[in-house]
């Protein structure tokens, strides 16, 4: 099954990746990095086919993509 | 009379307006007084901090290697922790700042959880207020007069920010309390 | 002007103090750490009716400087090293075209891109002319905010009294720092006026031109020692520095800018703890106060050069001591974290004191 | 029999593991991956030689497995020039912002670009100066309030956001121009093969390569990652359209 | 490469002497009194499979000059005077980049566009650094065509051994001049291989970085105090000067490039009068022959500095004399018709000795 | 009764006595008199200020009886912006030659035509620099032999000659762009009004303006003045073509 | 009746006013002025229109017409 | 050994050339020798002028302000009559130089219509070599030799120009001729 892994010390909550995923797989979660950012969170792993637009826009290539 | 604080944590926690308030109302008291921020590195999202020295007579450097009380807001600016002198304070923002090391000795480690505090009162946004209060109740700079605070807080933030200068003076408020009934 | 206590920074201070001089044209280029001069400037100058515009680069920073100066407006510019160092050939025009204007240099550190924390590196390119040909600017240095304020009022004047640009050499630090300051006018410095050479359209006379090339039989050479005189007048009438705790030392700390500030608390201390030390800041870098470093190389036998570099001033030193007395030097060269603290520097002139250093002018 | 997943997206072998120093949602890190991409694609990363420029990615070097110049602010088209020149088998490539290639660095651009240098131009069009907080640039749109625009751009004072890759296609010199941008996947798309094209366009020598791309600075535009892709729909495509500009199909010294 | 002896121009034996020093890289753009050397390297570097370019302006070339540089190869520019200012910039990040290559100030006068008559007002720019931050660049100044020749080839040797930037100060009249010179390979330098540090891609190695900007704790103190290391070498190692009839002088000549040559022959008639008259002729204007002057100022009494301008090198004598001599000065700055005459400066050697000149470091 | 010869023809009011110290045939001379001309028509001698370059035109203070500054190479475009801006009501005009502009100073002409700033650019391009003997230009024709194009102008090596006209009008910021030359009275003719015409769009506030004269250089080029004056008609006219480029009919601030 | 006065001293010799003066009135004398150059002189006065072509294209300004 | 001469004339009379020459001639003697040309202002058709010295000795400065010998070759250089010394030797090319201004004293003053000579020769290319020849015979710096004259006219005019040596040899030598003639 598809996946993706969000690297939680990369990620600095910009959210474009929730905004471009198709299928609402991503959300903003509730712990912070050593950075003092809102990590972002694969959530709803069903529903993704690995399109890796998530990863695509992600600035701070945080976003690895399994299929 | 002298005075001297180091206030670090992560851009956009409001680190530099603590720092500017004191001076601030320093300079109201008619005391010398220097404010200096770091502008490090040209760019963003990184640490921020200042150094705050009040005094009657000239001040020299503006820039200090040890202070005598230090603030860290966030974890990322957990290294400042070396700031503090032999004897000094330390105040960690509990919040955010979950771990930290000090090999200096005799500091007087104090921890609240200010961002916690902030939200508990329903209002982020005041966290440093919260913690700026709470330095000034442990560490008493000046003789704190709410007028003169409140006098400071135009000087730095400007008429069109006026409208917050109340929640912030209650906030300051809160936090200078705690900060009294800390027995150091 | 209403004199006023305001609580701002260095950098505000100098954009504060340029309006209240009479600036009303601002040309310059974006550059960390004096960007707060161009910002300020860019909301403040069109309510006093003024023009700021940000130039292209620093290299047409100077030139559209140049332009405006020439037609006798007052009219500043700001930048920082690598900022100033393009400008190196416009400021020799402006010297050779007898040009009056404001030039601040809010220094960083170098060489090359370097780093934005304060230093003093740009000494040499500030008081030997960093451009081409024989001539001078004058160069003033604060060490506080209030003198940022001070300074840049009189840079104006000064300006427009030799017809010559005029440096103001701060660094981060001073640009940076918030402390109370007072708008006050310090004593205005008389100036002839500019219609017998500004450009201003040749109504009911013939045509000007200000212009720098002297291609007639000895015409340069009579224009380079016209300028010569110009700078042996400054010598004369404006050199500036301030003693500090100078009373029968036995070794002179001399310091400008942010080192001088942080040399003061280090002297105070020494003074408290017994030791007869004292400092002497330049406050003009160039005119050079040579004759009053003289003097005191006749008493004392010790000098101590604290500088944000790697040596600069310290010859200036030299020379004013000539080999009368041994020349210390303490230089703490630019970047994050080696601004020197006033413990550091109360070291320094203990070990100096203690013969633990060595004299940097035996050759 | 279970189906082990393989990694269909990771970061570029060219690039190192560094996280990167931008603002959060900034494009910088957009365009660095797709720059990373194509070095990775071509194979090209042992003579690959980066030259960057004086803003917000003056850290290239940290970020990229190559060789890496850093050039004064504005004068990296220089730098590159000589490079190539030196090194003809190498493959040079710039990274500029548009305070550093549209303002100090016009002449650089202009003038290499009109030589036909050989070597491949990433322009980073942001709209301000990101790395010292973000001051009007010569690209920032009219209305647009910056640090130093603080009425909003007014042509009459600051004159008109000025098209770079139209006048780098109007000179004879310049081989394959294209603007894109990476502010939503079917753009950024686009942007990545835009990318490629001016990397393939050095190997085969055709001579001087430039892809403009319209990106965020959230930080200093003071939106959210968010509103700054929209912004950028909304009103920087529309000044300054996408899509490839020049593409010349035989090089000159054919 | 077969020795011949040659008539040519300065500017002349400047480029093909970079061209025999294995320079095959040139970038710069024209300029009176130097743009032979363009010129002649348009035509010859092609033909040793080179590449000559001309820039679109001096800002271009300097930065040109780093990028070729940056890849290890042996490269050159030249100009002068306001060319020089513009380059300041790019010279300053190469000193920070520690990049070698050999830059070329054929100097005119000025300020500004002065003049393109021979000039050495160009000194402190040269030996100060004009660009911003603590940096120092080598300095040779020949005063002979056959020098312009050998001090080329020295140059690339020593930008390579230090890696750092490399001035050759000449003028207008040792760029414009003829007179036979030989086409001989001065005493090669030794300087450590290039391989690890040029850039040339990254073949079977991470990549590299060439860059000026520190921004770590300490990192760019530290990085500063290297480079300065570097120039302390520099002092020791390579600090060159001319003696010519310094047996036993009671008044040494201090003078370089031009200004020495036009002073020797002053020299050699006072001493054919029977006056015990000697020149020092600084070779390397940086690293500063003090030491010397140091020794002989604690013998003689009387220093008398001539230069092509109104004041600039006297300041490094006066440095070395400290105050145990007399220093005096006799400058013609620049401009048609101001090269000074062996008879004049005769005569000043006459006049100092009869003490009718003002010594200029009794401030 | 004898009629009495009036003078239909003689030097400009607003010019001084000095003879020229241009080369024989010099296309210099000639535009200097069209300028002169021109502010004679207008009758702008006493708000004239105008700005030299470095050049062969450097002593324009020498011929021309208004007042000038000198500026540095290149660099006019910066001086004329600011002196524009401090006296509105002056008339500003710059004087460059093509090494001047279109090399050195190129960022500058671009960023002033693009702030749109209301002044006159005369903008002589002789395909060379004059002033210090004959070097190559970015204006220099292809194949065209200089002091450091030995071999003549190779677009591989040198790039290609740049046409600033072309790139002027191209700049929203520009209000008039025209072509001159001044090889044959026809040409000339033309080329006088549109000198006129630019600096009645600066008095009118029009905004920028801007005239590209192609011009004889006969003591570099190597030819007679005569042969120069065919020179432009049968190499340069063809490269660089000679009319109005543009013209706005409105100013930008209505 | 039209005629054209040329500045000997002005000229420069380079024969612009010769090349397109419609009626060959203007050519190069023999005299030389005191910066060495052969300057032209005007003949053929009858043929003059005054039409001003010669000094519209003279650099020198060398050239007066007179109608 | 020691010699100076100073030449001045328009551009194009090649009186650089002739310094050039000289000097050559005194390399391939070998002596010191030092051609400084001028090249006072950035733009053409005005004056040129050059010194040439000659020595067995180191030279100092190869620039003079008084010249034992001057060749002025046009009536816009004769300002520089001023550069003979007291006693010197002053040639003037009289075919142009119809009047002149001589200040110092004792100056032997020739005058010679180096023009009209070689129009009469039927070349006005060779009225410098003619020039040149004169000055020769009149102020000998060295021994003339036609062999070594021809290499150092081969040094400077280069292979391109070689088929022009022989008429300016020629023309050296009549100019040459007249000069030996000359009584001072
Ligand atoms: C000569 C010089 N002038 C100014 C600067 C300051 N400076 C650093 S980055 C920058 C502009 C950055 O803007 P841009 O090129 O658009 O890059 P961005 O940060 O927006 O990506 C400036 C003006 C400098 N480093 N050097
Ligand atoms: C900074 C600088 N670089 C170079 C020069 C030398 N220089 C003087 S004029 C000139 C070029 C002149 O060419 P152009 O602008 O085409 O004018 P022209 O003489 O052809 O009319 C140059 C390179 C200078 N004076 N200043
Ligand atoms: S791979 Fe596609 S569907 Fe899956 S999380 Fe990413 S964007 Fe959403
Ligand atoms: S796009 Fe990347 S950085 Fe942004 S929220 Fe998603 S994972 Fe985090
Ligand atoms: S300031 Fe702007 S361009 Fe720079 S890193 Fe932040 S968002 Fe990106
Ligand atoms: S060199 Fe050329 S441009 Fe200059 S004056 Fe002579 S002909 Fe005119
Ligand atoms: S006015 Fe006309 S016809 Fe008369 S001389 Fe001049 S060009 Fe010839
Ligand atoms: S055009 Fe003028 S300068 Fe030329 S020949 Fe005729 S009169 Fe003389
Ligand atoms: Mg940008
Ligand atoms: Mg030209």
């Amino acid at each position: 099954m598809p996946y993706i892994v969000i690297n939680p010390e990369l990620c600095k909550e910009c959210e474009l990746c929730i905004k471009y995923c198709p299928y609402d797989c991503i959300k903003i979660g509730d712990e912070i990095n050593s950075k003092g950012y809102r990590f972002a969170i694969f959530v709803n792993p069903e529903k993704c086919p690995g399109c890796a637009l998530c990863a695509m826009m992600c600035p701070e290539m945080a976003i690895e993509v399994y299929k | 009379m002298y005075y001297e604080v180091f206030i670090a944590g992560a851009g956009g926690q409001g680190v530099l307006l603590m720092g500017n308030i004191i001076s601030y109302y320093a300079m109201l008291n008619d005391l010398n007084t220097t404010f200096m921020p770091s502008y490090g590195v040209e760019m963003r999202g990184g640490m921020t901090h200042c150094t705050v020295i009040i005094s009657d007579e000239e001040i020299g450097s503006p820039v200090l290697q040890e202070v005598d009380n230090v603030v860290i807001m966030s974890p990322f600016a957990s290294q400042f922790t070396t700031m503090v002198k032999n004897g000094g304070i330390l105040i960690l923002n509990s919040s955010l700042v979950k771990s930290h090391q000090c090999e200096k000795e005799n500091v007087t480690i104090l921890k609240q959880p200010f961002n916690d505090l902030a939200l508990k009162a329903g209002n982020s946004k005041i966290t440093n207020m919260i913690a700026l209060g709470y330095l000034w109740g442990v560490t008493k700079p000046l003789p704190f007069d709410e007028k003169l605070l409140q006098q400071a807080m135009l000087g730095i933030l400007g008429e069109s920010k006026k409208k917050f200068i109340p929640s912030n003076i209650e906030a300051f408020i809160e936090g200078y309390q705690l900060g009294e009934r800390e027995k150091i | 002007m209403e004199e006023k206590k305001i609580f701002e920074k260095g950098n505000i201070a100098i954009a504060m103090a340029a309006i209240a001089a009479g600036c009303k044209y601002y040309f310059g280029y974006p550059i960390t750490p004096q960007s707060d001069i161009p910002e300020y400037l860019s909301r403040e100058l069109p309510r006093v009716g003024g023009v700021f515009l940000q130039s292209e680069s620093e290299v047409a920073a100077i030139n559209m400087l140049l332009g405006a100066a020439a037609t006798g407006a007052r009219v500043m510019t700001s930048s920082s090293g690598p900022g100033i160092s393009l400008m190196q050939e416009g400021i020799s025009y402006m010297a050779g075209d007898e040009l009056p204007a404001v030039i601040v240099n809010v220094s960083r550190s170098g060489p090359g891109l370097g780093g934005i924390s304060p230093s003093q590196g740009d000494y040499f390119q500030a008081t030997r002319g960093g451009g081409h040909g024989d001539y001078r600017t004058m160069v003033l240095a604060p060490h506080s905010v209030q003198e940022m304020w001070d300074f840049t009022i009189m840079a104006f004047d000064l300006a427009d009294k030799y017809r010559n640009p005029v440096i103001i050499l701060a660094d981060g630090m001073l640009g940076q720092m918030k402390e109370p300051f007072v708008t006050r006018m310090p004593e205005p410095i008389p100036y002839p006026p500019k219609d017998s050479w500004a450009l201003t359209g040749a109504k009911g006379r013939p045509g000007r031109v200000i212009k720098s090339l002297y291609l007639g039989h000895l015409e340069l050479e009579k224009h380079v020692w016209k300028l010569n005189e110009k700078y042996e007048r400054m010598k004369k009438e404006d050199t500036r520095w301030e003693e500090y705790m100078l009373d029968d030392p036995e070794i002179v700390v001399v310091a400008f800018g942010s080192a001088a500030r942080i040399a003061k608390t280090a002297v105070k201390v020494a003074r408290q703890e017994g030791y007869r030390v004292g400092l002497l800041r330049p406050i003009t870098l160039f005119p050079y106060p040579y004759k009053r470093i003289r003097e005191l190389s006749e008493k004392v036998e010790k000098f101590l050069t604290v500088e944000l570099n790697a040596g600069q001033m310290v010859e200036d030193v030299m020379i004013g001591v000539g080999a009368r007395s041994k020349v210390y030097f303490y230089g703490r060269p630019n970047g994050v974290g080696s601004l020197p603290t006033p413990e550091e520097i109360y070291n320094e002139i203990i070990k100096t004191l203690k013969n633990e250093k060595v004299p940097v002018n035996e050759f | 029999m279970a189906e082990i997943a393989r990694k269909v997206f990771s970061k570029p072998k060219s690039m190192k593991d560094k996280p990167f120093h931008f603002c959060p949602g900034c494009h910088h890190g957009i365009v660095h991956r797709l720059v990373g991409e194509a070095i990775d694609t071509l194979g090209i990363r042992e003579k690959t030689i980066g030259v960057a420029s004086v803003g917000c990615s003056v850290f290239l070097y940290d970020y990229f497995d190559v060789d890496v110049l850093e050039a004064p602010h504005g004068r990296a088209p220089a730098e590159a020039t000589a490079i190539k020149r030196v090194l003809p088998d190498s493959v040079v490539f710039i990274y500029q912002g548009d305070g550093d290639l549209a303002a100090i660095g016009t002449a650089e651009i202009i003038h290499a670009a009109n030589r036909g240098e050989n070597f491949t131009v990433i322009f980073i069009n942001n709209a301000n100066y990101g790395m010292t907080g973000g001051q009007m640039a010569p690209t920032t749109l009219l209305g647009m309030k910056t640090a130093t625009s603080p009425y909003g751009r007014d042509f009459r004072r600051e004159g008109y956001p000025i098209k770079m890759s139209e006048i780098i296609a109007q000179l004879e010199g310049s081989a394959f121009v294209a603007r894109g941008a990476v502010n939503k996947p079917a753009n950024l798309n686009k942007t990545k093969k835009y990318i490629l094209k001016a990397f393939e366009y050095q190997i085969k020598g055709m001579g001087f390569s430039f892809v403009e791309v319209l990106s965020a600075c959230p930080t200093d535009w003071g939106m959210t990652p968010v509103e700054a892709c929209e912004f950028i729909e909304r009103e920087m495509i529309p000044y300054y359209p996408l899509g490839i500009l020049k593409e010349k199909k035989v090089p000159d010294h054919l």
